[in-house]
């Protein structure tokens, strides 16, 4: 099947900053993202689990937005500008999709 | 029933003891664990439980102006307890000022868990209370956010801040822990002795056992911080997170001389001002001071201040209560 | 009292506050939110409860004749309504067939939520009801979404359908929410008073409690849906979710004349045909329909006509049902 | 009541009944499910509220002699079954040592829902029991494990193990179920009659419907289980499901004649014998022995042996614990 | 360590459809597949989020499965014709495995 | 941006193992890891889901880990010494980020 190259990225980000980022991400050129939830993770600000806590304060969620390869550096930017003062990572891969005209 | 019997009584709870397991399983680094989606279920029956009941409890007193009254000393308490604590913070630890603003803000704001936990002595002590000490606990939990806010930006005013102010405080104003307090609040009000009655095998029943469990898991998490997050904590830190709720204690026992609370309510307006917030405040300060180290003032609030308080603080506080308004 | 009177005191019982702060919650873009783990867990319950409770009723009253005829006329009333809604929504709105037929196929199904808060209207109007009645709300569940499938199959024979028929069956019959009301129907019929005595305390005394967290949690969802899919509803479209239910109501009131119902029995009766699904048949509809537009349905039966029912539409349904069978 | 009448008003209790729905429902492929945070929350309330009764029935009766020799007597127990099942399953099956010893180990420690399930059984003889018997519970959660582990590596030295065996007991000893257990345990004992009072609207009344509830659920796994594992089991080893509990029963019953406890203590007693873990045991197997297939251990447990002792077994050692210490 | 190409096709799709896709992968040449919960999302359907949802209509799955590359076609096509009629997107991207056989 | 080739190792694995992985991930040098829930599967050991149980046998997890290109071979050999006892699976991909230095 044909298929068209486009650009994954992921953003490993604090829960409570979440509406920021997807109220972030509505106003940019993108058709779209996922929100996974995390479970638990280490990186430089230490050790957390959701275990247990009753607020969204200390919890992680993960987002994936698939977007064009042109656009890439336009979604970045705002998205890593606002990551970048939280505690959180962005990563990017290839991936292809099947209907380019989706993303 | 003396204050020493009291802070005996108390200490050897279920509730109290159910929280030392939950320490002590994380310190032995136990796979116990609560899900997170039950901690967020066990914390909002908490909430609608003491919202409601705080409301029905109103329905039936009526209002008055002891009430307003009481309500503007809690905003007065959450706005200026935080300033006191970021100045004694700068004096006497190194925290940055925006980690100090960050810490001082949680206790401006109140632990809803810590408030039902008083409630619970005062009921084994007898002593009634104001229903609308609840809209007292509801109105104190934000304005310490702002003030935290504010002297974060005073501290450092290129760095704090961020996103605007206005959306932050949109955030805050809306928060689910305080919607369900409000809101309840003033169910139970409308509804008063007959919506009790309807649902009070739900919220009043097996109300102390959710609690157990809840601080169960709270015991978990407050160990888990001690465990992963001690070290974050200097001595001078620790020793904060003891006397501070002491002082806000003393300072909140001077100004209800003026408010004319019966004693179980002088009690948990005490209680209110000496405790520190840990599900509120955290998110917030993430939004809004995403510089200061969580590790700081989670760990200071839940693991340190909130035992104090569930063992030690609450009978002084009733004890203090007695003295000012028996 | 009163038809008004009950209105009134229906619309003020905390279970619809509740549903009401969960709205407000939701359209003030408060952060509240019930994991949904917990709304899994408060329906499992609610199913299990209200299940258990008709079948120990029929284990007391016996079954008789009008059981088989009520069952009857309600498989009759879930196949039936969703022709006449998909009627009229084909001629007052501009849906596409396969949306008014998904649409319509909500109609004909029924809503356990809204039974359940009828149930307790019944009950501070002391009016009793056939314990049969949770058996007819099981059956009525899918009934409708054959009815919805071949309504779009008619309308666009190329287009829909997809899966095999028989598999879809095998899906709706199997459904979760059947299989626990169905189940623990037979499991209170067989286990009679004895088994209501054992597990009373828990689905009996905290169930209005826990049903005002429930509905705090579907206010949160419908008020979530009609601040993101309240553009989709046309006023055509949110006309026909207030008066269909009138109309069904009408329908079914006639038809109860001749099945000798106990005035709380037609009450019911009457509320389960004016009840939407927002539960299993949207789930089916995603398998069943694809093509169908689901903010749509739920924004319509979940945002429209479900608080509808919960606020005057139970109590014009009771006030329906004391004409004709009082 | 005869044992017969037991057996059969055992089987129609709404708990059976409940557990019966569960593996319906996934034998029929229904979608209903119990999320896993949901299940996690039922299991932590049965074992504190089991672990709670427990203790404060301790502080009531105190303690003697009989505690301690019974403690030792499951303890040797919890040893001695994995070996003796070991043996059978190399004799009568085609395990793998790896996959006997570790279904062995199943069988060596307990099951906390069939004893609770007992307990029950014996509230409708109107038999009491040793409070302490909960600790007895605990206590022979663990050493099964590590006789499991002892076997494996008699049987394949080279092959089991990997990681250290000291970093395997820390991990088995802070278990979670077993660190809830005993400290609600030791949190009953302390606070005794005056903490049940205030826990038991939560502990106590609403038990056996949360019961229910958790029995759907595990009907549900095991229903889950049976039909994907099923093919693992030969006829050899589900008879070994059936018989081996009878013969565990029947050992501990000659054990038994030397502890002096009452009929309710050694009926529980011996049911602890005779059930097989499928908690904390399969949990530890993945890490002892992850050679080991889990659909033969836990379909085995869950699968078969559990239901027969929640329908025919626990009759079975009520009558015999009737005949030793009646 | 020596390294074996293979595909990663991520599918995120209604929660609803998802018996009918593990059945699907169950007749295709693959030899499994993993499930992730989805806490929310926004694509061309609009936003969406799991919470407070006591059913699974209007939640979200996401399915990775590792193919081998040669079969990536006989998995993709069936895949897309069953994702295209629902809610949900695929894409594919290059893994590597250590135990080849094993996908 | 200017972006950073790095690694991201995926490990599927039985939840009971997750903290031995978790220590020996503390031991490698890695700077962080993320762990997400996983509903359910299918791999050579057969089906399974998380639905439903009540102990984390039975239960898997997903974890993260994006390490430098050169100290993959490092990460994954102890890694994958651990995984190859238990019931799980590993894939490596390439992925980009903006801050080489925090990985
Ligand atoms: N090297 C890594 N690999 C995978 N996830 C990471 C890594 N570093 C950080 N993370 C994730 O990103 C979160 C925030 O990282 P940090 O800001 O470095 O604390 C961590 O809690 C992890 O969930
Ligand atoms: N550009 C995108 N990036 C990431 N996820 C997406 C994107 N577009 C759609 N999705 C996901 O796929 C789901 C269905 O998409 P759609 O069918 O376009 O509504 C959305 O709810 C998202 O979870
Ligand atoms: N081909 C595959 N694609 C995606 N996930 C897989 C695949 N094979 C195995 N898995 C995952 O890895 C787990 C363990 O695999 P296994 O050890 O083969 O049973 C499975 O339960 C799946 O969650
Ligand atoms: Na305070
Ligand atoms: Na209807
Ligand atoms: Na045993």
């Amino acid at each position: 099947m044909e298929m068209h190259p486009k650009k994954r990225i992921d953003i490993v980000l604090e829960a409570p900053v979440l509406k920021r980022l997807t109220d972030l991400l509505d106003r940019l050129d993108v058709t779209g993202y996922t929100v996974l939830p995390v479970l638990g993770g280490k990186g430089h600000h230490g050790v957390w689990s959701r275990e247990g806590l009753p607020s969204s304060a200390g919890a992680m969620v993960s987002v994936t937005v698939i977007a064009a390869e042109e656009n890439l550096d336009a979604v970045l930017e705002p998205v890593f500008a606002l990551v970048k003062r939280h505690i959180g990572i962005v990563t990017v891969s290839d991936v292809a999709v099947l209907r380019s005209d989706r993303f | 029933m003396s204050i020493l019997d009291l802070a005996f009584q108390n200490i050897v709870s279920p509730m109290v003891l159910f929280f030392a397991l939950g320490v002590a399983a994380a310190l032995i680094r136990s796979d116990l664990s609560v899900p997170e989606a039950a901690a967020k279920l066990l914390a909002l029956y908490l909430m609608l439980a003491i919202g409601f009941k705080g409301g029905a409890e109103v329905a039936k007193s009526g209002v008055d102006a002891a009430m307003a009254l009481t309500i503007g000393a809690g905003i007065l308490l959450s706005f200026s307890i935080p300033v006191i604590g970021y100045a004694l913070l700068r004096l006497t630890t190194r925290l940055s000022g925006v980690d100090a603003a960050a810490v001082a803000g949680h206790y401006g704001s109140i632990s809803i868990v810590t408030f039902v936990a008083a409630t619970e002595a005062l009921k084994s002590l007898g002593l009634a209370y104001e229903g609308y000490l609840i809209a007292v606990a509801a109105v104190m939990e934000t304005p310490a956010i702002i003030a935290a806010l504010l002297l974060a930006r005073r501290g450092a005013p290129a760095e704090a801040g961020g996103e605007s102010t206005s959306a932050l405080l949109r955030e805050v104003a809306t928060n689910g822990s305080v919607v369900v307090l409000v809101g309840s609040f003033l169910i139970g009000w409308a509804t008063g002795a007959e919506g009790m009655a309807m649902i009070a095998p739900f919220i009043v029943d097996p109300f102390r056992g959710i609690l157990c469990l809840f601080l169960l898991d709270m015991g978990l998490v407050a160990g888990r911080g001690l465990r992963q997050g001690g070290r974050s904590l200097s001595p001078a830190l620790i020793g904060f997170g003891i006397y501070f709720p002491l002082l806000s204690a003393a300072l909140t026992g001077l100004m209800a001389l003026g408010l004319g609370l019966s004693v179980g309510g002088t009690a948990l307006l005490i209680t209110l001002a000496a405790s520190a917030s840990y599900i509120a405040v955290p998110a917030a300060m993430r939004l809004a001071l995403p510089e200061a180290n969580p590790a700081i003032y989670l760990t200071l609030s839940l693991g340190v201040t909130f035992p104090f308080n569930l063992t030690l603080g609450i009978p002084l506080y009733a004890a203090l209560a007695q003295r000012i308004a028996g």
